[in-house]
């Protein structure tokens, strides 16, 4: 989407135009931080299914997206939420019990893929994985992939250096691009034509942005264009890559949003611990998810006290002293 | 008698592994920690790193996860993840900086697993995978690994190799195009261990205040040469005060 | 250099302890905007030769190096200076007499071949110079790149996708990755450290940096450590990266350095006009490059007057109005 | 009669092919210029990048380089040369780009020459190199090149092959492994050319007002199809205005 037009909908509209049964999606974030989690939410009301997730270690989203249904096929680096859930626990179980098919990588190589994506290359090197299973173990067999044009031929390739012995590196691996139908990021502040900014750490989410057809941009704060203007170099997602801005306040809840919110312990500790209870974990969605018609019912739900208690500190951009255990 | 906790020994043993000077890869949890104290302890020019992209953080309060907002506040740079993995593989700072890490499964060279126990398509047992960690015991020059010391846990063989050590053996990591390095050592809650510079294979410098390295050999999958250990200094009541007091004041971690 | 320490020296001493006769060496910087040109004179100062130096498109500090004899090979994207020079000078002249041995790359290529530096792998992949002379025209042979262990195998490789038609790209160009012994870039600001921060275009200042056994930062601004943490969001390069921190204001003179100063368009068109002239260009660089100790000394010799003309706007971050004919 | 320069009439006519929503990848000079007119004839939403990594620049005053300071202030975006090329390489931004160039030589099917005049490792005449043109040339849908017309510039054989067009015809980009797209149009200082859709060879679509398809011809280096060519209108009052007043006051380029 390249244009300068005014590109603001709501997210139920932007889910419903962008993604949608089978299409190939990441998400932004990290674990804990920055997760799309208003569009998770919405993507699992709206029972999007057989996706096909591209993750590094976009933990809660991901988790959540597994536990609802809506992912078929996951290519991941990481399937653990910090403190809060060393493994991811509807991920893990979906592994165990083969409903959800997944093929490993590293995180620097996922990173590299969308980057590759991004680059428009079909694929990048690197020196990470040589020797390991990462390379010997294929989650998407040979025959799989023969089957399905939206996959590489090839999880990866290891390649002799062609250049020889240039910069003292034998071999190297070489990753595939990965470009999705649909991207969802979080960001501090966007303007209608799309123009991002993240504050804090971005993670992967310029190259998982630019590796999309479509980006859908979700903000904590729908800004002026000029006021973006005023400091360009801190704005990182050119308008052209965007094709949908949402305007959704602690639209990252219950993961946090630097100079805005915390993580929400409380939640994440509750989420964790009806995930593991597969009699508990229908009736926590119906409450939280299926059971709000939107991101700030969800918010009314847990209550102004509980954001009142993750709200970020001028200084840190954290919640200084909130009780994490 | 001791008024430590074995967390607390654990997490000084590895701040001492942590030379001046060092860029230290740091993941969740416990190793998080021993990079702090290791800035107040031994190694004050040391820089803090995390896979996300921050570089010398101000850790004022303990992140529960490298992407915890605490991770991201007084840095010198705020980067992503591909800044992050570029300095590991770069040769000019991939050779200064040490990486710790985890797994739920190592051998005697140091290959770590992470990813699953059991068949890798439909495993008895899902872990959370590589994250940076594959990455980590690709690039940099040393690495410290935590363990749980269990039976289980050091195998002779891994039911899915997700991070490299040496492969198998000292030729292991040129035969297969890594760099050099690999892992420097293993951390326990009974023991630290080391790599032989000649055969890399892990042996054990190091048994806790009593435990007896017959126990250690016990807990192990694999036997290791048990001759050159000494018994690890327990944490001085300075280390300590720096733990309790600046480094994990609301016992999150440890 | 990974420590923490105060790498804070003098220009001639970073100079002089880090560039060499023979070294490979990349500058930072576009055309007529921040070239660490007080760096580049201390160099010609010094008379270091035999360098082999890698550019993009490096304009006016380029052609300097190259007009005062200090660079023997050239591997560059772009010998031009904007409107000042369509080919820089002394660059075309010493191409046209055999006295520079050059090789041709694209921008991107050159951008990329540091970026594989900076990121510790043996090359990257493009799309671009597929069909063209480029890829067929070296301007080091076969037989030179066999004497040297400084230089690839190779100028560069194509290759056909081995992922097949992956992201329909049916081929793809393998370019080698730089790394130098040297690199020089002038920052806005920067701490003793050697954080970095750049405002404006950062151009390939930051991959160059990266790809470099040692980096000199000069800085307009030698801030402190905290103030660079206070926004840490906009500071690209770590302290580790970096060996020598030295303190030169104006030390992008006369390129440009956005929100401090413009280029000097008379000084600009009096080099250009000298430098076309053998007989008139040892002059020049006698007045303004050997007659001079220092930078402090060239912008004495320049005077108030020229440098109050290209002083920064505040609001616009150049000159405003400034004659530019 | 006439009270507009050439230049001015060159500028118009690249700016009139510029359409709505374009991402128009700018060089120096009069390129530049045509962009910034487009933004206020024909392309309202069109976004001026250049590959030093400005995007969307408000050029209150005409830059002389893409590095011009003149280029940063502003924008959307101030990125670097790796975003901006990925830009044009990347396949969902790339097809909206088009790229406005310029050379020392051009041959039937639109490749350019900026690099040298006889042999390259010694050559006669040195140019500047590629710069980015090479890679706009390999990636962006479409191009605009502008031109002197002489007869030494419309080279049957470019002494060096230095930014794709069509390479050798039809099959000529798919063959050697580039993307689609290619030349979209030739403008200099005495008409535009277009390429044929079928064969990919240059053929005449415009004449400016006084010129004489004939004189066109002798000034070439090679035959091109002059059927098709109609005389191409005038800059209107508005049009002279806009760029007077509003791109180059100053009178820098123009």
């Amino acid at each position: 989407m390249n244009s300068v037009s005014d590109k603001v909908m709501t997210l139920q509209d932007a889910v419903r135009k962008y993604a949608f049964d089978g299409c190939h999606m990441s998400i932004g974030g990290f674990t804990i931080n920055r997760n799309p989690m208003a569009a998770v939410y919405e993507i699992i009301r709206q029972r999007i299914r057989r996706i096909h997730l591209y993750a590094h270690s976009n933990g809660q989203g991901v988790d959540e997206l597994v536990g609802s249904g809506c992912i078929d096929r996951l290519e991941i680096a990481y399937g653990g939420n910090g403190r809060f859930a060393p493994t991811c626990v509807r991920f893990k179980k979906a592994v165990q019990n083969g409903s959800l098919m997944v093929e490993d990588y590293s995180n620097y190589q996922m990173t590299l893929r969308f980057m590759a994506g991004a680059m428009g290359v079909p694929f990048l090197p690197t020196r990470s994985s040589l020797g390991t299973d990462i390379i010997d173990k294929w989650g998407f067999s040979s025959e799989l992939r023969k089957t399905d044009n939206r996959l590489p031929n090839e999880k990866l390739i290891v390649m002799d250096n062609p250049f020889t012995n240039w910069t003292d590196a034998a071999k190297v691996v070489l990753v595939p691009a990965i470009t999705t139908d649909v991207t969802f990021i979080h960001v501090q502040k966007a303007d209608i034509y799309g123009t991002a900014r993240m504050e804090g750490l971005t993670f992967s989410d310029v190259e998982q942005a630019k590796s999309a057809r479509h980006v859908v941009v979700t903000c904590e704060e729908l800004i002026k264009n000029d006021a973006l203007r005023a400091n360009p170099d801190s704005n990182q997602i050119p308008h052209f890559c965007v094709s949908a801005v949402v305007h959704v306040p602690w639209g990252a809840y219950p993961t946090a949003c630097y100079h805005h919110y915390d993580y929400d312990p409380t939640y994440l500790n509750e989420y964790r611990k009806h995930a593991e209870n597969d009699d508990l974990y229908p009736a926590w969605l119906d409450r939280f998810v299926y059971g709000v018609s939107n991101h700030q019912a969800l918010l009314d739900l847990r209550g102004e006290a509980a954001l009142e208690a993750i709200r970020a500190d001028a200084r840190t951009g954290y919640a200084v002293g909130l009780d994490r255990r | 008698m001791s008024d430590y906790t074995l967390k607390e020994l654990m997490t000084i043993a590895a701040a001492r592994e942590i030379q001046d000077g060092d860029i230290v890869f740091c993941g969740t949890g416990i190793s998080m920690v021993a990079a702090m104290a290791a800035k107040h302890i031994c190694a004050p020019n040391s820089t803090i790193f995390f896979e996300t992209g921050a570089i010398d953080s101000i850790l004022e309060e303990t992140p529960l996860a490298v992407a915890d907002p605490r991770v991201m506040f007084w840095t010198s740079v705020n980067g992503n993840l591909a800044d992050s993995f570029a300095t590991m593989q770069n040769r000019f700072t991939g050779v200064h900086v040490v990486g710790i890490l985890g797994a739920a499964q190592i051998d005697r060279f140091g290959n770590l697993n992470s990813t699953c126990l059991g068949d890798y398509t439909r495993p008895k047992t899902r872990f959370s995978g590589s994250g940076g960690a594959c990455d980590v015991g690709s690039f940099v020059n040393r690495t410290i690994t935590f363990m749980q010391h269990e039976k289980r846990k050091f195998v002779p063989k891994l039911d899915y190799l997700t991070c490299p050590g040496y492969l198998d053996g000292p030729d292991g990591r040129k035969k297969a195009g890594l760099p050099e390095g690999g892992p420097m050592s293993v951390i326990t809650n009974m023991a630290t261990m080391g790599f032989d510079e000649n055969t890399k294979e892990m042996f054990l410098t190091g048994y806790f205040p009593g435990i007896s390295p017959q126990k250690i050999l016990d807990n192990m999958g694999f036997e290791i040469d048990i001759s050159r250990a000494v018994e690890v200094p327990p944490p001085t009541p300075e280390e300590l005060h720096i733990l309790r007091e600046r480094c994990d004041p609301q016992r999150l971690i440890l």
